[in-house]
């Protein structure tokens, strides 16, 4: 028997800050054991149940690719308890993961289809992943096109400012870099999530896109999206809920009869129409 | 360690703590930052001795000490409890030390009507200028606590 | 007079004034009590219609202090725009206690809420009389004359009414809202100040540290912390109550004693100079822990030191809230 | 396999013989609360009750349990599992309703995911049933309207009838039926207990008064996510968790860990959680999918009665009634039900005419 709640132990290998204001920072974590890293097979889109031993447990998405091996990493805002001891801890402090959690991006369907990868701020952690492991030579001629619209508050907010310049360096895939005011120093484009996807206005013929980010930015896309003929289930989108046990066993992340644990996070725009307005 | 041989150590010392006469309580002391602290501080620079038993918090008036510290501090196992702040009267911050001795009237009566000894929380007044009224008081709660013996009600059985 | 009469004469005065004031419509919506479907029980009712009045009742089993139901205001009891509808309320004494302290602290607009006051006769002590019937279904409680009757299949069981009642109403003082005839109508009378003995809870303070602890224990011992204590108290209004809070996390939740112990002794003293005293707490409690003590002690203290009994007008602020240079400290350290 | 007769001075004999194998369950009445405690002297043993007012899923899903210890020692973690869960449990005197609640249990701890909730099924796996008809069933439940019975069998592994002085005892599973021949010092049955049994059976079946329409609702359900039904049954609630916590299907929990930071040790452990209360669904940024009672309640009804049968063709209530006399404020479950079978009801006549 194995005890569904007991995590493996990894030690912190790095620690980046993201932003300006330090509430966001990039851990990266290596697993104790090199079995327990080879149990830990995700996909992008997954999530895990980190904790601070002694703290307690919380649900984040898994920021990195399958793709970079040897250790995972999760980028966690400064918001509860969890999440504040996360920010104290240093390189070599012991945290736990359990997961891989839920269904993840739906990598296989996805296959042969043109991407539009659409995110706004914090919410880019599970699209780093998913646009990596598209780019990775071994998966990326499986997929069409890739357009990346990625839109922020400032350029102090924008994450993983590293890998956004290796992306703009290459012709398989587009950028658009947006802030919400105009800042100085900044060439890209500048406007709200949604009038920018206006702007670029991505076919919808064979296409999947997925969408992540604040309620609000979500709202607005969708609705300039389905302008565009987007349907619904071409849309998907990860939710977020308060959870416990990451396994659908304590109860409280349901919409409906689902859990967003075990049945989510992803779900298309279709699924969420076919569900109760709870989340 | 296994989890029953840890059980097993705690409860030993527990037993040695009850049988020992040299065992020693450990106080918790909240103490203002405008008077008793700096009473403290007197009865330290004036060579007063006062037992080493308690372990200071300073705060910034006796009205910010939360009755949840005092109680938390119990359930953490310290053995005493000391409070102090300046006298009526004095507060840097004019009634903050007139709203806390509400608090602590109220909290000291509740709690030992749910049966924690008298004793174990104490509160006292002390101003900047009184080095040897704090130590005074220090020994008496440190005298009072000894008495009382070690503070066990909250434990936990693991 | 027996109890059974007094009660349907409470219960005609209800509905009579319920009546006047949806026809006048002095208010929208009338929070009051209605027959509960199993024995022993009642259950709050919310009327809009003028036709529904005759579904308020009173009988001895209204145990809910229906001001509960004032903060937090629910959307039902809200208009469109989310505004408080006018309410008006049954009020037995420890009601109206609460409705004029929810005011003192600013939670209730008095000119909202209209009480309809009552002369409380007294609430039955349900956790007892079901201890004392034991594993035998009550299919029936009714009151006749002075007593009790419980009935079951082929059983019958007589309680005197005086001996039966929860303690608190034994030593009641303010069995009709104290409050003046512009916030209540019906049953009323403004009273400055009461005098109380507390000789049960002197006898209590007099045993020793080790026997109070032990009682609390064993009383509280049963306790599964679903809150509904908390949730039944018309005074825990809390958004985030203290057990909940976790930035830092203060107390434990784990079912074990000590946390058990200290989520009671905290509520406890939040409820100092604030307890209006109605026992719902004790009524509600599904494990049927007595917390009737502890409720008599703050009462006790705050009568004791301050002079202040919550509830009596909705003015004089409550001990809490206030301070004076020469308030009592007798338990402060001194020298010797 | 032939039925046998325990007597009812036989229970110690038979207290005594078990309880060095198993850790032994059995009603005991504290205080006027019965609950299933772990059995220390066979006189406690407490069998003519009508039922737990605590349900016995707390003895394999306790109010509180370690999920598992860790030492914390500088940067270092050292994190033990459970070494408690082959232990045998026998929980005695059941009745059908909370037997059948364990099925329930052990349905969703094993489904949705594929995590299994390793800890209660071990536990569950580890434990042996010995249950008794119910006699004399209260008022308030209405089992036989969600697929049980006060004399259902198949939940238990053994299964009693209350004779009078004596037990009539038969073997219902394999682990029943080796355990019957174990204890062979129990009498044989006659024709006459099996007859006596099967009128009990019948008459207790008959004293069941409450019907529901379970079905009916649950059809229903399915379309009045938004009907504003749910105003008025939320109406009196004052969200307390007393429904979920004493009701024996109730599943979810909260996840909390204890430090004892003195000793360096702690503990991570689970307690149980309701969806009454507010906190339950509220994010770390503040969003509450679930902030206003009346949506809790819905929440609460839907799960047992709409999203329960959805995913497992099950209903998610065992008719045992706790919730219904249990209530503060006497938000009666009969009531709730016969309304949503009402108001729908009204609305198809509208639609006809």
């Amino acid at each position: 028997m194995s005890n569904p709640y007991i995590p493996y132990l990894t030690k912190v290998k790095s620690i980046v800050t993201e932003n300006k204001v330090n509430d966001i920072k990039t851990i990266e974590l290596e697993f104790k054991k090199e079995e327990e890293y080879k149990k830990f097979e995700y996909i992008p889109g997954q999530f895990a149940e980190i904790s601070l031993i002694g703290k307690g447990e919380c649900p984040i998405g898994i920021a990195s690719s399958p793709t970079e091996e040897g250790t995972i990493k999760f980028t966690i805002k400064k918001m509860g308890t969890v999440t504040t001891g996360f920010h104290s801890s240093e390189i070599g402090d012991i945290i736990g993961v359990r997961g891989p959690c839920g269904n993840g991006w739906p990598v296989e369907d996805m296959k042969g289809k043109n991407i539009v990868v659409i995110g706004g701020g914090f919410a880019f952690s599970t699209l780093r992943s998913l646009v990596i492991y598209l780019l990775d030579e071994k998966h990326r001629k499986d997929y069409g096109d890739i357009t990346v619209i990625y839109g922020n508050r400032d350029p102090g907010e924008v994450l993983y400012t590293d890998v956004l310049e290796e992306w703009k360096k290459r012709d398989d895939i587009k950028v658009v870099l947006t802030i919400d005011r105009e800042a100085e120093g900044w060439t890209e484009e500048v406007g709200f999530v949604a009038p920018i996807v206006k702007k670029v206005a991505p076919s919808s013929d064979n296409a999947i896109a997925v969408v992540c980010g604040p309620p609000i930015m979500i709202k607005t896309t969708i609705a300039v999206m389905e302008e565009l003929n987007w349907g619904p289930e071409q849309i998907l989108n990860s939710l977020e809920a308060r959870m416990k046990c990451g396994i659908g066993k304590c109860g409280r992340c349901n919409i409906g009869n689902k859990f967003i644990c075990t049945d989510g996070p992803v779900f298309s725009l279709a699924e969420l129409k076919e569900l109760p307005d709870e989340y | 360690m296994r989890p029953e041989v840890k059980k097993k150590m705690t409860e030993t010392v527990l037993e040695e703590k009850k049988l020992d006469e040299k065992w020693e309580p450990k106080i918790i002391a909240f103490l203002c930052n405008w008077c008793s602290y700096a009473g403290a501080d007197l009865a330290g620079v004036s060579r007063i001795q006062y037992p080493p038993n308690i372990r200071i918090v300073r705060v910034p008036c006796s009205g910010r000490i939360n009755p949840y510290f005092i109680i938390k501090s119990l359930t953490d196992g310290w053995d005493g409890v000391l409070i102090s702040g300046c006298h009526p009267g004095d507060c840097h911050y004019i009634s903050g030390n007139l709203v806390a001795r509400r608090r602590f009237a109220i909290l000291n009566e509740l709690l030992e009507f749910f049966g924690i000894e008298p004793g174990r929380v104490n509160f006292m007044w002390a101003s900047a200028a009184e080095g040897e009224r704090f130590a005074n008081l220090v020994k008496k709660t440190t005298k009072i606590v000894k008495e009382i013996g070690p503070n066990t009600k909250f434990q936990k059985e693991w | 007079m027996g109890i059974d009469t007094e009660n349907q004469e409470i219960e005609n005065s209800i509905r009579e004034i319920a009546k006047k004031l949806l026809s006048e419509n002095q208010v929208d919506v009338i929070i009051g009590y209605a027959e509960g479907t199993i024995p022993l029980s009642s259950t709050p009712i919310f009327i809009r219609k003028e036709e529904d009045v005759n579904k308020l009742i009173w009988n001895n089993l209204c145990y809910i202090n229906l001001a509960n139901y004032l903060v937090p205001l629910m959307p039902q009891l809200c208009d469109s725009e989310g505004n408080a509808l006018k309410i008006g309320i049954v009020a037995k004494g420890c009601v109206g206690r609460a409705v004029n302290h929810l005011a003192v602290e600013k939670q209730v607009d008095l000119e909202k809420v209209k009480m309809i006051g009552i002369r409380c006769n007294g609430i039955v002590n349900r956790s007892k009389i079901n201890l004392e019937i034991g594993e035998k279904e009550i299919l029936e409680v009714s009151i006749s004359g002075n007593d009790i009757i419980v009935k079951g299949k082929d059983w019958e069981k007589k309680f005197p009414y005086d001996q039966y009642i929860n303690d608190l109403c034994k030593v009641c003082k303010v069995k009709s809202p104290s409050a003046s005839n512009e916030t209540c109508v019906g049953e009323c009378e403004e009273i400055e100040s009461i005098h109380d003995e507390f000789a049960d809870v002197i006898d209590f303070e007099s045993k020793s540290s080790e026997e109070k602890w032990n009682y609390i224990k064993e009383a509280l011992e049963p306790c599964t912390l679903c809150y509904s204590c908390r949730q039944a108290c018309p005074l825990c209004y809390c958004n985030l109550c203290f057990v909940d809070q976790n930035l830092p996390v203060w107390f434990g939740k784990t079912a074990e004693l000590p946390d058990i112990i200290v989520f009671h002794l905290i509520r406890a003293f939040h409820l100092a100079g604030r307890c209006v005293a109605c026992g719902a707490c004790s009524s509600v409690c599904p494990v049927g822990i007595d917390l009737n003590m502890i409720t008599r002690k703050l009462e006790k203290i705050v009568k004791d030191r301050y002079d202040f009994t919550s509830g009596l007008n909705a003015e004089t602020l409550p001990p809490m809230m206030d301070f004076k240079m020469e308030d009592t400290e007798e338990f402060m350290l001194e020298e010797d | 396999m032939e039925n046998k007769i325990l007597k009812k001075d036989q229970i110690g004999k038979l207290y005594n013989e078990l309880v060095g194998e198993y850790k032994f369950y059995a009603p005991k009445n504290h205080k006027g609360n019965i609950s299933f405690e772990q059995i220390e002297k066979p006189e406690d043993i407490l069998l003519d009750y009508l039922n737990s007012k605590i349900p016995p899923k707390s003895v394999l899903f306790p109010k509180m349990e370690v999920l598992f210890e860790y030492t914390l020692d500088d940067k270092d973690v050292e994190i033990t599992d459970r070494q408690d869960l082959d232990e045998k449990t026998l929980i005695f005197g059941i009745r059908p309703c909370d037997a059948y609640s364990f099925e329930l249990f052990a349905n969703f701890f094993s489904s949705h995911g594929n995590v299994k909730d390793e800890i209660y099924l071990k536990k569950k796996e580890n434990t042996t049933l010995i249950g008794i008809g119910c006699n004399t069933p209260r008022t308030t439940c209405f089992c036989t309207s969600v697929n049980g019975n006060p004399f259902k069998k198949d939940d238990m592994d053994l299964f009693l009838t209350d004779l009078g002085d004596s037990y009539l005892v038969e073997g219902i599973s394999d682990k029943g039926k080796s355990l019957i021949e174990r204890l062979s010092w129990l009498s044989n049955a006659k024709e006459a207990d099996l007859k006596k049994s099967e009128e009990l059976a019948k008459k207790a079946e008959e004293a069941i008064v409450t019907k529901i329409d379970a079905k009916g609702a649950v059809k229903i359900l399915e379309t009045s996510f938004e009907h504003p039904i749910w105003d008025e049954i939320s109406e009196a609630c004052v969200g307390c968790g007393t429904c979920a916590y004493l009701c024996p299907t109730c599943t979810c929990f909260d996840v909390i860990d204890e430090t004892d930071q003195y000793n360096k040790r702690g503990r991570r452990i689970r307690i149980w959680d309701t969806c009454q209360s507010c906190l339950y669904t509220k994010e770390t940024s503040g969003h509450n999918p679930r902030n206003t009672k009346i949506q809790r309640c819905r929440n609460r009804i839907m799960h047992k009665f709409s999203y329960y049968p959805k995913n497992y063709d099950l209903l998610g209530c065992v008719g045992c009634g706790r919730c219904v006399y249990l209530c503060p404020v006497n938000n009666d479950l009969r009531v709730i039900l016969n309304k949503i079978n009402k108001i729908e009801k009204k609305e198809e006549k509208k639609a006809v005419v």
